[in-house]
């Protein structure tokens, strides 16, 4: 582990490991937010299982993050100490929850990636991506079951649920082309073999898509622009919101112990 | 008592379960019915506010404990509304009756969550003496009550634990943590031990309860069992109690103490609480915005039941 | 100046202070998250205005509290450095917008309680806060014309204005009886003449409301029920997210000059 | 050219202000209802990326004077709308036209507004770009539209010092707030640049426009003003712009500098900039939000005139 650290930028593995973990860090939060206020007892039980997922999927990674650092950061104070422009999550996860459609779509779309990329992970030159990967993609697995379920059952339900669902996708399909885009830290790793090239997952990311919205009768649709910025930093103004509430007592009582 | 009735009664006596397919006299139903659905409800509309803290949990760690327990509470909700199901009513009809005020929750989830150690105070007090209420009632006399409650009850202690653990970083912490964790306390000492009701000494309705084993104890000997429990926690946290009366009573073995002002009780049984209509409300509007949800599934549910038949 | 400091107790005047500055702070906060989303442009001005003038009575109001207490705190420390449970304001102020008409009702209500306050506080024993009572007092004549105003011509508007006006009311009505209770503070306020009692304001807002509803063709709900405690720092749960966004900045670079 | 349009001309030419009730082109009126409402337009839009900041502001003073620059847009959105209207157009019909994407506003406000510092770039180098085109504008030949030029420029000024004085506090403080400062420039720089438009110098729209003295100068010479008024600023706050190509040209006398990407703009202007849907979102949303309110006012107004009338 020591030769593949050498021999690959200590940086761009630190980067790599906080874009994993802010994704699920900023997605488990927005799913958070529906606690108690979802559309069925069911659906509250699953939100928060999958939000409680993903938090500890972001301990994992954050927690890398700080072990390559190597400067005495922490997954929590990676958590809590970082300023929006530190982030590096993708902006779909910052999307406002809009309805429960617009929570599900995105939940969809975030998944059917997520569990390509970790299954990707899983064959990483560096073992403890390639463990929290392991770990982490059979709990994704079960999110994108269900999620592509719902999102099938919801687009084939009635018409106001077909419209909202594809209100949903049509909102947020600007937001799928940064899982897909490659630059130095991506190409750096590659190289590596740590992960893979980011492109390299979209046939398979198309198919699943195609697929699970043929099955909810929903319109993929066919513009090619691509909303970007999170992986360097440039978020939307909601991340600062975001921040203001999940930082708000690290921030306010430095140093102090919970 | 009829001939049916005295035997449900040694039965009851006896220590056996009542199944759901079994006789059982109509107001042993109904009370069921009511005591389980909103004991449901409470479990629902508690996920408020200690998801009022959720995104604001201070590390990581702490936010996925919170997670999983209002995620355990949904559960245990869903257990309760099970359970009232085998009874005849529907969790939709259950659900029904929340939202238009027929039905109550418990009323401590009408008081807000105002700082971090208010989500220890809530596992520490309330879950504390929501424990104190359910042990009990693992005995109870109907048998899918009491298979609820012995799964309930094992979450919950659990619960309890990190509440409390919560309390202690707080207690121990810095002077602002401190301050909060008797913030906290002050705030929800009172509303915790009306958590058992008003003195049930004079109550017909308490004492039929007693005797099908739907109420295991009475509503002043559980609030005393809570009360000498607690304290000696409070002093092991260096937390003070805000009740200048309290104090150990010998003789009796157990503490003297305030009551709570049961005017306050039931102003916010009426309404009057400081979160009533904001958690009633929210409630209301996750069940009227989701509407198109599950309407939307049922839909799919029968096109496709239909595809496959044909 | 110095000798009736002396004559009343110094804390209790700088929890006057905070409770006058701490009403405008918050109230402010609230109408300054309408900027730019109002139904008019017209409202958009009036509102940034109004926000605007409440923003610059906290720092009049906060100023003379960090002064009295005389440990160097400022407003902007007291604004920005303090969590929930040391503000102070009443817990109307903390209510959120809602639709249009809430957000109108608030004001009006609030309007009409701080002009009666101001004009008492003219006479105050203290000259300081007579001086801020008389500056800020101009000001809120205007927002209580404007806001009565616009109450009036929306209740006697529409059914659907006048459907909402009434909602309005009656949502924000157990919010008002906090305005007219007394404690020590305000006891000690008024023994030292610097305050009316509380509860002399009373009599007067009520024939203003009376009136305004009148007109407005509004009811004024009978219910005597009040929720409090902002007065002494128990809050509702929305002042702590008013807090985390107001504060962000503040409390993530600490000292920073802005 | 009509004799009256030579007229027309000959009075422009002379520098003679043109007024409401007089006659004009149907050209000149079209051009100018179109750059009024997309100056007036772009005033109210313009609100949100600073109101995004408002809640936020990092002290009590800031905020205030965030606070007061946010009504000033307003009041100059009011300003235009009144110059419009005085060619035959109605603030309502100019709206709808925003709200249904057949008129636009200013692609600058599509972009975040994403840290403190960002309001002072706005403030500076937006509000910078924008008097830039708009000074020369009080010298335009349609009367109501100078005059509300005159009025608005005069508070720009001011508002552009409001936040070059924040870049200023941003870019000497500590190194977290330099780096917001910088960051702000790298965002803002070429989006300021665009604010210009594309070269005109092939546009015949462009010419009949600096004809009728609605348009005074071309882009690429506003834009060279602007670039050569802000490099010595950027420099004397120890920021870098972001422009590798950026030199002084001693023969021309001003800087040589990088174009923004164009594709970008168009991009952007088509409606794929990074807020456009939330931008115009927004104003849709509080229109729609308001109807209640406008209709309610409205009925107001008819039945307490009937009631006077009777």
């Amino acid at each position: 582990m020591g030769a593949l650290e050498a021999s690959v930028d200590r940086a761009s593995l630190f980067e790599f490991a906080l874009r994993m973990g802010d994704n699920t860090l900023i997605l488990g939060h927005r799913v958070s937010e529906w606690c108690g206020h979802s559309p069925v007892l069911e659906e509250d039980i699953a939100l928060a299982n999958t939000a409680l997922d993903l938090i500890g999927q972001t301990q994992m990674w954050l927690g890398l993050g700080g072990e390559i650092e190597g400067k005495g950061r922490t997954a929590d104070s990676l958590a809590y100490l970082r300023d929006a422009a530190a982030f590096r999550n993708l902006l779909l996860v910052e999307r406002p929850n809009g309805d429960f459609g617009q929570t599900l779509m995105r939940q969809f779309l975030f998944d059917a990636w997520h569990l390509d990329m970790l299954k990707a992970l899983e064959r990483s030159a560096d073992s403890r991506v390639a463990e929290i990967a392991a770990k982490a993609g059979r709990e994704v697995a079960y999110h994108l079951e269900r999620s592509s379920d719902l999102v099938i059952r919801l687009g084939d339900g009635t018409d106001e649920s077909h419209r909202r669902m594809q209100a949903a996708l049509d909102d947020l399909w600007p937001y799928t082309g940064e899982m897909f885009l490659a630059d130095a830290v991506d190409a750096a790793m590659a190289e590596a073999g740590i992960a893979p090239d980011p492109a390299s997952l979209k046939p398979h990311w198309q198919a699943v898509i195609g697929e699970v919205m043929g099955e909810a009768t929903l319109t993929v649709p066919d513009s090619g622009y691509s909303h970007k910025g999170g992986k360097r930093g440039v978020h939307t103004e909601h991340l600062g919101y975001i921040l203001a509430d999940l930082q708000f007592l690290q921030r306010a009582y430095p140093g102090a112990k919970w | 008592m009829s001939p049916e009735e005295r035997a449900f009664q040694e039965r009851v006596d006896r220590g056996e379960k009542i199944e759901p397919k079994e006789w059982m006299p109509e107001g042993y139903r109904k009370t069921l019915v009511r005591q389980i659905g909103q004991h449901a409800h409470s479990e629902i509309v508690g996920q408020l506010p200690e998801g009022n803290w959720i995104t604001r949990a201070p590390t990581l760690e702490r936010k996925a404990i919170l997670l999983a327990k209002v995620q355990d509470e949904a559960g245990h909700g869903l257990y309760l509304y099970c359970a009232a199901e085998t009874l005849g009513v529907s969790r939709d009809e259950l659900m029904e009756k929340l939202h238009n005020g027929s039905m109550k929750y418990s009323s401590i989830f009408n008081y807000p969550t105002l700082n971090w150690a208010d989500i220890g105070a809530v596992g520490w007090l309330v879950d504390g003496a929501a424990i104190m209420n359910q042990v009990p009632l693992q005995r109870t006399s109907f048998g899918p009550y009491s298979r609820a409650m012995i799964r309930i009850c094992k979450e919950e202690s659990f619960h309890q634990r990190q509440g409390y653990d919560i309390m202690m970083k707080m207690a121990k912490g810095t002077p602002e943590q401190r301050a909060m964790a008797q913030d906290a306390l002050n705030r929800f000492w009172y509303p915790s031990l009306m958590m058992f009701g008003p003195s049930d000494k004079d109550s017909v309705h308490s004492a039929q309860s007693i005797a099908w084993k739907i109420k295991i104890n009475t509503n002043d000997e559980l609030r005393q069992k809570f009360v000498d429990q607690t304290v000696p926690q409070a002093e092991y946290l260096g937390l003070t109690i805000p009740d200048d009366n309290l104090r150990w009573n010998e003789e009796k073995g157990g503490y003297d103490f305030s009551e709570p002002d049961w005017s306050e009780f039931f102003e916010v049984i009426a309404g009057n609480g400081p979160c009533n209509k904001e958690r009633l409300g929210a409630r209301v509007k996750a069940w009227e915005d989701g509407a198109w949800f599950r309407e939307g599934l049922m839909a799919h549910a029968e096109k496709h039941g239909k595809r496959q038949a044909a």
